[in-house]
Formats: C-alpha cells, structure tokens, sequence
C-alpha cells in the first residue's frame, strides 16, 4: 500500500536514525562522533516537527524546540569546549574492533525488528516501523557504550540512547506529556552538565579520560 | 496541605543549604529541616490512615497506604541520619576529608535526594516517578564522589554510568507502557497516571507489557541491586560518606523496588499470568545467593554490608514476586525492618570506622572494650540483620521463608544455604571486630548514637509487637499490591 | 510362697555360699595343683589365709583417703548381695526381686569401679596401672556378660534370674543354638572377671602381667582379707549364675523343705565339676600379653551379641 | 495445689518473667556486685524452685493454655502447659535451682562490670529456656529458641579476650542458627501457607508421606543440632568449655533437653503419625552418637571437654531411647512406645541432674586451682572434700551404678530394647539388640571414664605444685552441688515415683502408658512391664549392701582387732617415686586409643631416642573437621571465589551483564 507522505518522510528520518546510529559505532574520530550526535539531534527535530505538524499535536512543537536546544546546540556545544579545555583529540579506540561491532550492529538491529514487529501493528500511529528502529538505535547507542573505551565516547553513546528513547516516544506515541518532557530534558542536561564536571576530575585524578584507569574497585 | 509540606520543605531545605550549607550550624539546619519533614509526613500519614487515600493536582499525586508508609519510613531515616551525620561530618571535616564547600555541596544535596525520593514516591505519574529517579540518581552522584578521591570518583563514575543506563531501559519501559496505555485512555496525560491504569490494567495489551516489564525490570532493578545488575553498588557504599550509604542502603532501594512493584502490578493485572512474579523470584533468588557468597570475600566493613543490602533486597524481591496477602506482608515488613536495621548498622559502622581511622575490618578490634554502645550497636544490629530473634528482621524472614516453603518448596534450599553462608561471613566477620583487645583513639566530637539505638529498639518491637494500626496498614498495602 | 519359709532360705543360701567360697577357691586352687603334679595346699588353705590376715595389723600409707579404708567393706557387701540374689539353692527369694540380671551386671560393675578407684587412691604407679588394666577389661567384660544373659532372658521374656531359673529349669529339655553362644562367650568373661589365667594370674605379683592384685596392692590385714573373701565371692557367684543359666536342673523353689537336700547336693555335685573344669582350664591354657586381652574379650562379646541375633534368626 | 485461683500456666508465664526482671536489676545493680551474687542468684534460685513446682503441677493438671497481647498481628504469642512442658518445665527448675545456688557463690570474684551483664544474660537464658517449653506457636517457638542460643552465646564469649573463645561462640551460634533454619522449614512445611502458625494448625496440617518424612527429617537436623547429634556435635566441646562453669552447667544440663523437648514436641506431637524408618534413623544416629561421644571422652584430658563429649554420649543414649519408642510406635506397640519413651524422658532428667552436678564440680576445682587439665591435678579429695564426695556421687551416677539415678534409665532402656520380640520386621529385630549391645558397652566405657576422671582429679597425690593450696568450694557452691546429689539419689532410690508422674506425661502425649500391672506393684518395686519379667528395688539393694558392710564391719572389730599403722605406700623396691610417676589422664586413655584407633585421628610427636631432653606430645582430633567440616568450607571459598570473578571491575564488563540481561529477557518474554 502507498503511506502518506509525511509517514514517508518519517520512515526517512528513521533509516536516517538508524544510519547515524551505524555510522556512530563506526566513528573514530570523536569531534566527527560529536558532529554526528549533533546530527541525529537535527533529524530527531526533524521528524519531531514533522509528526507534530502531520496530527496536530502541538505540544510536539515546543518538544521539539526543546530538542532542537538540548541537543543540537547546547550539548554538542558543551561537549566541544570540554574538548577543547580538555584538550582531547585522540582517536577513539575500542575494545573489540569496528568490522566485528558492526556485525553484533546488524544482528541487533535484525533482533530490534523482530521485537518491535508484533508490538508495532497495535500502534495506530501513522508509523509502524519506527519503534522498531528506536529499539534499534538504543541497543546500537548501548553496544556503543560497551566497546568504548573513553569516558566522553561512552556519554555520547548514553546521549545518543537518549535520542532513541525521545525518537520511540515522539514517533510511536506522539511524545509524552509536557510535564515529563520537561522532567527528562532537565535531567539529561544536569547529567550532562555533571559529566562535565566529571570529565575534569577524572582528567585531574587519573591524568587521562580512559576509563581502564577506573578498575581498582573490584574482589579480590 | 501536608502533602506541600512534605515535598516543600526538602526543597527550601536544599536552597537554604545551597547557600549556608558550609556554615557552623548548617548540620542543625539539616537536622531541622529533617525533622519538619518528618513532621509533615506524620501529618500526612495520620491523614491517609484517617480517610483514605488522596488524589491531588490534576491526579499527579497519590498517596495512598502502600506509599505513605515509605513516605514516613524515609522522612524518618531521613532525619535520623541528618542527627547522625552531623557529629560524623564534622569529624571528616576536622580530619581534614573535606572542604567547607564540599560541606555545602552535600547538605544541599542531602535535601534534595530526600525530595526526590519523597517525589518519587508520592507521584502518580510513572512518567515523574522516572524524572525523580534520574534526579535522585544525579543527586547521589555528587554525594558519592564527594571526597574526590579516585576510589569515590571511580564509584560514582560506575553508579553514574550503570545507573544511568539502567534508568534509560526504565524510560523505554515507561514509553512502551505509555504506548500501550494510549489505546485504552486515550493521548494526552491521565495515560501515565499509575491510578487510571490501575483501573484498566486489565484490558492494557499484553504483549507490549511484557516488554515493558522486561524494560522496567532491568532499569529500576539496576538501582535495586538486583544481580547481576548489582555491580555499582558495593563500590558506592563504600566509597561514600556513610550517612549516604545509610541513605542509599535504607531508602533510595526501597524506592526503587517500589517502582518495581507499582509496576509489576500493572502487568500482572494486564498478562493474567504470573510471568512478572517470576521473573522477580528469579531476580531476587539470584541476588540472595550471589551476595551471600560474595559476603565471605569482603574486607571493608562497609562493603560487607553493602552486600548485605543486596541479599536483603533479593529477599524482598523474591517475597513481592511470590506475591499473596502474607507473602507481601512480609515483604514489607522486610523494608521497614531492613531499613531501620541497615541504616543504624552504617551508623555504628561509621563511627567504629572514624575511630581506628580505616574502613578495612581486620584493623577494627575490640569495639566493646574501647566504646561499648558503638560495639553493643555494631554486634546487635548485624545479629538483627542476620535474621536473629527477637529482632524485626527475624519476623519477616519467618514469614517468608514458611510462606516459601509452602509455595515454592523449589526456592527453599537455596534460600537456606544463603542464609547460612550470609551467617557465617557476616558473623564471623562482625565478631572479631566487636570483641577481642582494642584498637581505637579519641574522636574529636562525641558520636551520635542515639539514631543507632532508637532504630534497634523500633526493630524489637517490630519483632515481638506490631501495633494493630500498622498491622492494618500494612494489610492495606498487601491487599493493594499483593 | 510363705514369706517366713522365703527368708529362712534366703538366709540359709547366704550364709552357706559366703561360708563355701573360699572353699571352692580352695578347691579349684588344690585340682590344678593335682593336675599340675604338686601336692598342693590342700582346700583348707583359703580360710587359713584369712585367718592369719584378720588377726594381723593393718598398715595404711599416709594419705590413704575414707574411701580406701571403706572400699572394702563395700566390696564384700556388694558380692554378698549377689550371691544372696543368684538363686543357688532356690529360686524366688525375696531378694531376688530387688535386682534382675541387669542390676546384677550393675553391682559387679559398682564393686569393680570402688576397688578400682581404691587402686588409685594411694597415687602409686602400680595401682592407676592395676586400675587402668581392671576397667579395660571391665568395658568388655560387662557388655559380654549382659549380652549372654539378655539371651537368656530372650528365651525366657524375663530378666530377673528366678523367672529364668523358673522357665529353663522346669521344663522339657530342648537345644538352643543361641545358648551355645552365650555360654562360650560367658566362659570366657568367667574367666576375665575372676581374674583366671588366661587374662590375669592370681598367684603372681609380676608387674608386667598383674592386673587385679596390682591394684589391691596397698591393701594389708583384715581389708586384704575382705577383698579375698568377696573375691572368692564374686567366683562363686559366677559359677552359681553359669549354673543357674546353663544348668539350672535342680533347684528348688524357696520354701519346699522337701527339695532341699536334693538341691543341695546338685549344688555341690555342680560346685565340684566346675571347680575342676576351670582347673583344667587354666592348666591347659597359657596367660596372655595384656593386649590380647581385648582381643579375647571383644570376641566374647561378639560371641555374645552373635547368641542374640542367632536367637531371632533360628528361634522363632 | 493449694492457691486454687492461680492456674499453673499463669505462674509458667509469670516466673520466667519474673527472671528477666532479676536480670535487668542485676545489670541496675552492677555498681554493687555483692547484691547481684548474694541476692539476685539466690533470688533466681527460688524461682526455679517455684518453676519446678509449677512443672510437677502441672504435670497432674490438664493443660493450660494462654494468649500473651504480643506477637505477630494474626499471630499472638500462645503459650500452653500440658504434661510435657511440664515435665520439662520441672527439669529446667529443678536443675536451675542448684545451678543457681552454685552461681550466687562462683561468681563472687568476676569482675563487677562484666557482672551484671552477666547476670541479665544469664536469667534471659534461664527465661527463654522456659518459654520454649511453654511457646504453642511457632513463632514464639522460634524466638524464644533463638534467644536462648543467643543469650548462651553471649555467655560463652563472656571471656571475650581469649581467641579460642570467640571461635567456640561463632562456631556454637553458626550451628546453633543453621539448626533453626531446619526447625522454621520444618515449620514451613507443617503450616499450610495460610498466617496461622499455632500449634493446633500445625497439628492439623494433613501431609503427604514425602512432606511428612521431609519435615521430620528436618526438625531432626534442626533440633539434632542443638542436641549435639553426631556429625553436628562440633560446637558441644568447644562452648561447653569456654562458658563459665554454671552457665556449662545449665548448657549441658537444661539446653540440650529443651532440643530433645523441640524433638518430641515437633514429632511426637505435631507431625505425628510416627513410622519405624523414623525410629530406625533416630535410633541408629543416636547409637553412633552415644558410642562415638564417650570414646572421645575417654581420650579427652581437658576436664570441661572430657564432660562434654560426655554429654554427646548421653544425647545419644536419651535418642536411643526415643528411637526405640518410635520404632514400637511406628509399628504399633503403644505400650512398648510408652516404655522407650519413658526411658528417654528419664535418662533427660537423670542426665540433666547428674551432669549439672559433675559441670558444677569441675567450675569448683577450675575455681580453687585454675586447673581444666586432668594431667596436673591429682589428691583434690584432701582439700575440698565435700566437693569431692558430691562429685564422687555425680560420677557414679553417669557410670550408671545402682543404686544412682543412671542406672535406672539405663536399665528401663534396656528393658524397652527387650520388648523387641514383638517386632516383626526382621531388620528392626537384628538391629535392635545390636543397639543394645552398644548401649551397654557405653555404658561400660563410660565407668572407665569417670573412673579415670574420679581417680586422676581427686585421688592419687598432686601431680604439681599449684600456686595456692586448693580452697573447698564456698557455702553457697556446696549448697548447689548438695541439691543436685541429693537429687541423684531422690531419683535413684525412688524412680516409681518419678515414674508414675512421667507416665502422665506419656498418657497425655500418645495416649498409652505403661500396663496396669506395671503401675501396680507398689512405690518400692519398680516393674516396667510385670514384676515377674523384670523388676528392680534400689532400695532393698541400698539397705542390703549397707547392712552387710555395717554388719562386716561389727563383726570384724568385735572378732578381731581395730588396729591400725601408718606408713609410707610400698615403693616396689624403687625408692624415688614421685607424684608425677603416677599415670596419667592420658596413660588412662591409652587402651582405648590403641583398640578404637580408627576411630580418632591421632598426632603424636616421639622423640629420637639420642635426644637430650625428649618430648613427647600426642593429640587426638575429631576427624568431622577434616571429613565434613573444612571441605563444606573450602566448598563455599571456591564458589565464592568464583562467583567473586562477576564484580571485577570494569565498567565496560558491568555493561555488558545488564545488556546481556536485557537481551535474555526479552528473547524470554517474546
């Protein structure tokens, strides 16, 4: 059957979630992973508006204001001058290599539809397939932050969690209501802002980011 | 109206401190602004055990007889540990552990986590029981770390991380109960209010759920201590200042749990089956025996009890997911006891630690020679806490482990080995630190003790008397969830 | 049965037994002389070693305590008990009643503990050895002994002696494999109990085999002479118990004057027999090393326990 | 009795509390600790005396029943007092009574401060004691069970300082506290998931013939374990020892009972429906128990020790006796039940008495010469007399001489082991006699073994030169050990009497007692089954041997001649002889070490032959640590360790867990 074009734009941002998602885990370079964050921020606005303007829910508007701060502007902003104060431009390495990551991806992502497929025919939303590509997202973000290896890359991959967990509940359920909204984005930004506040006392305690120096705590 | 109270006073509380905290009698301010609470919770409690349960604020807020006993319980651990914690920091500031701001910093913290443990619990909206979560998770995070040294950095780091993710599988649980709700109520607000899908839980659609379950499980199981979820938290309590282990083991748990078991009664009511209970029992089973047999490797006092902690709250655990009027009971029962008991062991740990200037337990001797009410305290509560009669803890253990043995004979023998083993370390460890020849120096400030044994003497009552009304209340509270 | 007629004979048993013992010590001393090609003491010897120890001065050492000196007088009361129970001459004496087989057992053991303790009551290596020695073989020779008369009175439903008596001796003769056991096995505690060759030799002092004379080693006087006596006692009274279990024929009920004579003279008849068996015996065999003492008694007692088992296996 | 308006189950629930209000004035008083010895001990003492009356009382009395206003919401304390609890009841009074005299004096020189603690500790022991006799619900059961362990607990670390003490405290409440937990399942089992733990609900509980046998098999561990059942009997010689000597006492004496109580309460009472399998078990783990405990005794030189292993031998024989009476009930021989159990019972009290009176002897000797080891005393007799005649009467108690109170029992258990012809299972009617067999022989070895203790500790002459002259005990410990002599003799010389009161408790436990014709035959014949199968009179056997030494003893004098000289012993032509050439507690053993060797795992160090001064040290050891108890904890060490590998640090691997979880659960819940 032919969807709706604002069904198929959204179907559009989706694949582009999930492509940023892969593109993610592959990144080496964490200013490019920064960048990238930032970009699937934008096409989280994107299909926010999208959804809003297509069912009239106005409230998705101002959710996707708030996004469109958080996390395409003030995030990424924080996060590039901790860089900079930190002055971080190392490569990230990860623990197992990017070719075999991509592949748990893959199998993921196949494992997430699979998942999503029987919920998603009860979503009378326009978009079925959007939650399966949310979960998607979220297992990637956490397999992300399985493989790095640096505190900075494993909060990008924890934001970018966040990022699923908003696109499933703009797309699947037309955004949460206002309150809660507000609630989760004030404290994604003073869990971020903590972060900073860590990055610099790891920075200063253990001389480096790698959170292989945090192992001491452990049986023996 | 109390409930404004209640949740008011935490936050003044935590302003008040945000500027005064590091001053001289910021600690009394604490302690009052505790005590307020507590107050007002007692206002509250006596209301809803006078007519019934309320709905305020557009619904956002419930209390009824299952959460206004938490709410009491930890408006008072709440308080008694602020009277703890105000010799016990002193003395860390005096030993040089802490700048006056690092002072300020937890104060205010302090009043902010027992705000949003007491939001968290006075909520109607699962979405606001998440955010409060977050919030108190955030919260204790700076209260971890707030030594700085790379051991506390690195816990906090580790609680920030695992909790962190762990609360995001939560919102997607949320979500999906959310999106399943949506069907039946309609978009828009009442959908995430816990009352009105309490009423039509039935017709929620089961497999989404399920899912959802899963999703909550895992993400508030994680701040429960759940294995193998538990792994940030013995680093946590070690690391922190003690009167937030006391905190975190006493209360922030039990909140957890509550939203676990809020949740699991939605999605009992909506499957029909028993699957959420069973996946609890699990959960909780594995939690008792992995912990009992970590006990016996501990060296740090604290550490140990952390464990301890996780053992406890797998015993609850498994208790709510059998489920039935006893079983529940007994499981709350358990919280209470738990609470009062582990809360007043970190007291005396605390101070036994402050004493011999480590928290490593092979340096610890002799308590009861060099200070008879910190090794009295230390002796008694970790025999209440190892289930020993005539203490609290005893009573509810009795109840589950009968109602087990009846229900699910299967469970049993592992429920006795851990206990067992449980004994063995804890008590064999506890001992040679209470008795033998001493090992200790003078402390600056004469440690408060008052808490530890007030808490003990609540927990033998609860052992030998539970007064009529909070038997009935907790009756009301089996029935609501049980 | 006519309580007077019960008394007159439990009096009459009494005193006739204390009165012969020593004459069968002597008897059976006089046999294994005979038998050993000596001339021997002949069987009056006993009583006349008794006289010259009661008329001698008694020494004591230092710190002997009451219980040295009482020892004793409780050893012979306990052994004229026994013999005033074992029914010898007749069966149903008003004693009787006031201790079964088990209490017997008990009373030798009670004498065995006091002469024991009174080894070790002076503090000389000789008596704790003589001591220690005496209750190695007593913790097997009791249980033994127990065990050979519950098979009897297995057979018999009954544990006091005269209901024993009573059912085995008034009755058609019949063979019990079971008895064969216990026999054995009580010949054999016989032998350890009375201090005989092969556990003990009563006519040595060698500190290497001694057992029973090490610990009444201190003793001197009228005490020796007690302990002799009860000594000769507790033989008797064995041999009365062999008889009144293994061959009970001819004992007469208390109170029938008419059976008396009869009863005597099987008494006598028996007395001589046995005497001369354990002669024989002790002749034949050599004494043993201490530690085969053990051995030897541990079989007796298995011997014992086997009769019980073989009673339920063939017997009913 | 003669107050009518006062029901015996009132003053049961009255004078425990009466002892916890004497301890909490005892910890007031601590500033005066010549009030706490001198008035609260004594003061306690009289309520035992009055708990015994109640006991007695209550035994003739139908039972009783109260609800205290505490306890559990559904679940108030019930308290009950049928024949049984009084029984017991009576037991706990009667033994305390002297205990508790003997404490007033033994703790007059401990320190003050420990003092009053002391005290509290000591009646809230006496306390729960009593009301485990008396609970009716499960609930009250268990703590005041537990509370019992506990308070003991802290009586045996009361000298806290001594490493080895604090291990035989953990050890005693790590047993003590796994036990309960097989008592509470066993409970689990009985109570049908419903809130009703009250004893009636137990009993009604119908179960399967598995749950049935499940839950006797663990009460039987549960209770096994505070008994000092083989292989659980680890934590009985080493508390025994480290409490002081009362509180070893009342341990051995009164603790134990209240197991074999919980025993026949939970079995007898609440499980019912009894099968001979049961028996069987019961009989021969106690068979072991007994045999095993005296030949550790017998090789034991530490005084405390040696009775306690003593006390283990004695737990075994009390089993024997219930055992049989299961096997005669489990295959329907009520009277024969009866019989074995009214042998057990029996052997209870005996056993309570005399081996209180023989811990109360070794805390006097431990007092008047600091000395636990057998091998360095020796001529105590000359200096404390009466402590040596009352021990003297105590050890031939428990060698189970007649005319004492030992024999009595023993002898009923053997009269009870002779109704085995009834029996038609052929195992049951071999294995019996076996038993018997090794009844005897224990009771044979134990003679040995106090004959050794008696001998090496109060005869003989000093093996080594103490730092003060031994003192004879005080006034107020020669009091307590009189009592408990005294009731040696009571018990041995009139056990109808006792018996006829324990026949009540039978009638009232499983219906049946002992045969018309039994009861018939008078206060002065004791006939269990029929005067012509068995019957005993100590009495008559007391009279006689007394009469026939006093005769003796006239007529030798009269005869012959009193006199008498004093001289040095015989020194077997070697002149220099020592004290220490007499044998010792160990040469005493030797025998029975080289005939059981098997049976103990033996150290000994012999030295060379060319050494210039040899030494010679030997030690046995129980082979449980190595056989059973080291490997469960070297079992749970591995597991821990490897369970110790899941917290290992990395942040990345912790993820890793919950992801995994995650995925587990939703492949679980698709």
């Amino acid at each position: 059957m032919q969807l709706p074009f604002h069904a198929q734009l959204i179907n559009l941002f989706a694949a582009l979630l999930l492509l940023l998602a892969f593109a993610m885990l592959s990144q080496r370079r964490i200013l490019s992973l920064i960048n990238l964050f930032a970009a699937q921020g934008a096409v989280l606005v994107l299909s926010t508006l999208v959804v809003a303007y297509s069912t009239h829910q106005n409230h998705l508007y101002y959710s996707a204001l708030l996004t469109l701060l958080l996390k395409v502007l003030i995030l990424p902003w924080i996060l590039h001058r901790l860089l900079r104060a930190l002055n971080v431009r190392w490569d990230v390495e990860t623990l197992i290599n990017i070719p075999a990551t991509m592949l748990i991806g893959i199998v993921l992502v196949i494992f997430a539809f699979n998942l999503a497929a029987p919920i998603s025919q009860f979503a009378g939303t326009i978009t079925k397939a959007t939650l399966g590509i949310a979960t998607a997202s979220i297992l990637l973000s956490f397999l992300m932050m399985i493989t790095r290896r640096k505190a900075v890359s494993q909060v990008i991959g924890f934001l970018a969690m966040e990022n699923g967990l908003f696109f499933a509940a703009t797309s699947a359920t037309y955004g949460m209501p206002m309150v809660v909204e507000l609630g989760i984005a004030l404290d994604v930004l003073v869990g971020s802002l903590i972060f900073g506040v860590f990055f610099f006392h790891i920075r200063e305690t253990f001389e480096s980011l790698d959170i292989h120096h945090m192992e001491k705590l452990k049986e023996r | 109206m109390e409930l404004l109270l209640v949740l008011g006073i935490p936050v003044a509380g935590g302003i008040l401190l945000g500027f005064w905290g590091h001053r001289d009698f910021a600690p009394e301010i604490n302690a009052g602004m505790s005590l307020l609470t507590l107050l007002a919770a007692g206002a509250l409690t006596a209301r809803i055990v006078a007519d019934g349960p309320i709905l305020v604020w557009e619904e956002n807020f419930f209390v009824d007889s299952f959460n206004v006993f938490l709410v009491a319980l930890t408006a008072f651990v709440a308080f008694t540990t602020s009277l703890f914690s105000r010799p016990y920091m002193r003395i860390e500031l005096s030993h040089g552990k802490l700048s006056p701001n690092r002072l300020r910093l937890y104060h205010s913290m302090y009043q902010m986590f027992s705000f949003t443990m007491l939001l968290a619990l006075l909520t109607n909206n699962i979405g606001i029981l998440w955010v409060a979560m977050e919030a108190a998770t955030l919260t204790t995070v700076l209260l971890v770390s707030l030594y700085r040294t790379p051991a506390s950095l690195e816990a906090a780091w580790k609680y920030f991380i695992l909790c962190g993710v762990g609360l995001a599988q939560a919102l997607f649980g949320t979500i999906l109960l959310y999106f399943a709700a949506e069907k039946v109520l309609g978009p828009g607000g009442t959908a995430l209010l816990w009352t009105h899908l309490y009423e039509v839980k039935g017709d929620l659609e089961p497999t989404v759920l399920a899912l959802a379950f899963v999703f909550l499980l895992v993400g508030y199981g994680t701040k429960v201590g759940l294995a193998p979820l538990h792994n940030w938290l013995p680093d946590a309590h070690a690391e922190g200042p003690t009167p937030i282990s006391a905190v975190l083991s006493g209360l922030l748990l039990n909140v957890a749990l509550y939203a676990v078991v809020r949740s699991k009664v939605l999605v009992e009511g909506a499957l029909g089956t028993h699957f959420a209970g069973n996946l609890m029992m699990g959960f909780g089973l594995l939690s008792v025996v992995v912990a009992a047999f970590l006990l016996s490797r501990q060296t740090d006092a604290k550490r140990l009890f952390a464990y301890s902690s996780v053992e406890h709250m797998g015993i609850m655990t498994f208790a709510f997911g059998m489920g039935g009027a006893l079983a529940t009971f007994a499981a709350l029962l358990h919280m209470t006891v738990h609470s009062l008991t582990k809360s007043a062991i970190f007291f005396a740990v605390g101070h036994a630690a402050q004493k011999s200037g480590t928290q490593i337990m092979a340096n610890i001797r002799g308590l009861i020679d060099s200070n008879p009410t910190i090794g009295w305290g230390l002796m008694l509560g970790s025999l209440a806490i190892l289930g020993m009669p005539p203490f609290g803890v005893f009573a509810s253990e009795f109840m589950i482990l009968t109602v087990a043995m009846h229900e699910q004979p299967w469970a049993t023998p592992f429920l006795l080995v851990s206990l067992g083993v449980a004994f063995a370390a804890i008590f064999g460890k506890v001992q040679p630190m209470v008795f033998g020849t001493a090992t200790a120096k003078r402390l600056p400030h004469p440690p408060a003790l008052i808490p530890v044994f007030v808490h003990l003497a609540m927990v033998l009552l609860l052992g030998l008397y539970i007064p009529p009304y909070l038997a009935g209340w907790y009756r009301q509270a089996a029935q609501l969830i049980g | 049965m006519n309580i007077a007629g019960g008394v007159i004979f439990q009096v009459l048993q009494s005193v006739l037994v204390v009165l012969i013992a020593p004459l069968l010590l002597g008897w059976v001393n006089q046999c294994r002389a005979w038998l050993q090609g000596k001339r021997g003491a002949g069987i009056w010897q006993p009583y006349r070693v008794l006289r010259k120890l009661f008329h001698k001065d008694a020494v004591l050492a230092h710190h002997a305590s009451p219980l040295f000196r009482a020892t004793p007088y409780i050893l012979f009361g306990c052994m004229w008990l026994a013999v005033g129970i074992v029914p010898v001459l007749a069966t149903s004496l008003p004693f009787a009643p006031a201790a079964d087989v088990i209490a017997l057992v008990g009373l030798f053991a009670l004498a065995r503990v006091f002469v024991s303790l009174a080894g070790m009551d002076i503090g000389t290596s000789f008596g704790t050895l003589g001591a220690r020695r005496e209750m190695m073989i007593g913790f097997l020779a009791e249980p033994a002994m127990l065990m050979t008369l519950f098979t009897a009175s297995l057979i018999s439903h009954s544990t006091s002696l005269a209901t024993i008596v009573e059912t085995l001796g008034q009755r058609e003769f019949d063979i019990y494999p079971s008895m064969a056991f216990a026999a054995v096995a009580f010949l054999m505690v016989l032998l350890a109990e009375n201090a005989r060759i092969p556990i003990d030799n009563p006519s040595t002092h060698l500190e290497l085999t001694m057992i029973h004379e090490a610990m009444i080693l201190e003793y001197s006087a009228r005490h020796l002479a007690l302990i002799e006596w009860a000594a000769s006692l507790k033989l008797t009274a064995y041999v009365a118990i062999g008889i009144a279990i293994f061959v009970p024929w001819g004992i007469a009920g208390a109170g029938d004057w008419a059976a008396l004579p009869l009863a005597l003279a099987a008494l006598i008849l028996k007395l001589l027999l046995a005497g001369a068996g354990l002669a024989l015996l002790e002749t034949l065999s050599a004494k043993m090393r201490i530690f085969r003492a053990p051995e030897f008694l541990g079989t007796a007692f298995m011997l014992a326990t086997l009769g019980m088992l073989t009673h339920f296996l063939l017997e009913r | 009795m003669d107050f009518p308006s006062l029901q015996p189950i009132e003053a049961a629930v009255t004078l425990p509390v009466i002892w916890i209000g004497l301890g909490v004035i005892g910890l007031a008083l601590t500033r005066v600790p010549r009030l706490i010895t001198g008035l609260v001990f004594p003061a306690g003492a009289l309520v035992s005396l009055a708990l015994a009356a109640t006991g007695l009382w209550a035994i003739g009395a139908p039972p009783g029943a109260a609800i205290l206003p505490a306890g559990l919401p559904e679940l108030p304390f019930h308290v009950r007092l049928d024949a049984l609890s009084g029984f017991f009841l009576l037991l706990l009074g009667g033994v305390s009574f002297g205990v508790s005299l003997f404490a007033a004096g033994y703790f007059r020189d401990t320190e003050a401060s420990a003092l009053g603690l002391l005290g509290l500790q000591y009646h809230v022991f006496l306390a729960s004691m009593a009301f485990v006799v008396i609970a009716d619900d499960a609930y009250l059961f268990m703590i005041t069970w537990e509370s019992m362990a506990l308070a003991s607990y802290f009586l045996v670390t009361t000298e806290h300082h001594d490493e080895r003490n604090r291990k035989a405290g953990f050890i005693y409440l790590l047993v003590a506290h796994i036990g309960a937990l097989g008592i509470l399942l066993c409970f689990g089992v009985l109570h049908g998931g419903h809130g009703d733990y009250t004893f009636e609900a137990l009993r009604a509980a119908e179960l399967s013939s598995f749950w049935a046998s499940a839950a006797f098999l663990l009460a039987f561990f549960g209770f096994g374990a505070k008994a000092g059942m083989l292989p659980l009997h680890v934590w009985l010689p080493e508390a025994h020892p480290a409490a002081p000597s009362p509180v070893s006492a009342l341990m051995s004496g009164v603790m134990l009972k209240t197991a074999i109580y919980g025993m026949i309460r939970v079995i007898y009472d609440l499980i019912g429906g009894i099968r001979w399998e049961w028996g069987l078990t019961v009989l021969l783990l106690g068979a072991a128990t007994a045999l095993f405990g005296i030949l550790f005794a017998l090789t034991e030189n530490d005084l405390k020790r040696l009775l306690a292993y003593s006390s283990v031998e004695n737990i075994g024989i009390i089993l024997i006796g219930i055992g049989l009476s299961m096997v005669f009930l489990g295959s329907g021989h009520p009277v024969a039940g009866a019989l074995g159990l009214i042998a057990a019972l029996y052997h209870a009290l005996n056993h309570a008495v005399y081996k209180g009176l023989l811990f109360l002897g070794a805390g006097a000797i431990l007092k008047s010469t600091g000395l636990r080891n057998l091998n360095e005393m020796g001529g105590l007799m000359r200096h404390m007399p009466h402590t040596a005649l009352a021990f003297l009467i105590g050890a031939l108690a428990i060698s189970a001489l007649p005319p004492l109170n030992g024999f009595v029992s023993e002898w009923l258990m053997f009269q009870a082991s002779l109704q085995v012809p009834q029996l038609t299972s052929s195992v049951v009617r071999s294995l019996v006699p076996i038993v018997a067999a090794v009844l005897a022989l224990c009771g044979a070895l134990t003679g040995m073994c106090f004959v050794k203790v008696y001998g090496i500790a109060f005869l003989g002459q000093q093996r080594q030169e103490l730092a003060a002259q031994p003192r004879e005990a005080s006034r107020w410990e020669r009091a307590g050990m009189l009592w408990l002599a005294l009731a040696c003799f009571a018990l041995g010389l009139f056990p109808v009497l006792m018996i006829g009161e324990i026949n009540k408790v039978c009638l009232a436990l499983i219906g049946t007692g002992l045969s018309e014709q039994a009861m018939a035959s008078g206060w002065l014949w004791l006939a269990p089954t029929a005067s012509s199968q068995a019957s005993y009179s100590p009495i008559v056997f007391l009279l006689v041997i007394a009469a026939v030494c006093g005769l003796t003893f006239i007529v030798v004098r009269h005869l012959f001649h009193g006199r008498l000289r004093r001289a040095d012993p015989w020194d077997c032509g070697f002149p220099a002889q020592t004290p220490r050439m007499q044998d010792s507690a160990d040469a005493f053993g030797q025998p029975i070490r080289q005939i059981f060797a098997p049976v103990f795992l033996i150290r000994r160090e012999i030295p060379r032959a060319d050494d210039p001064q040899p030494l010679f040290s030997q030690s046995v050891e129980d082979r449980h640590w190595y056989a059973l108890y080291l490997p469960i904890a070297r079992l749970t060490g591995f597991l821990s360790g490897h369970i110790g590998r899941l917290q290992q640090g990395r942040i990345s691997v912790y993820l890793l867990y919950s992801f995994l979880t995650l995925i587990a659960l939703l492949v679980f819940a698709q």
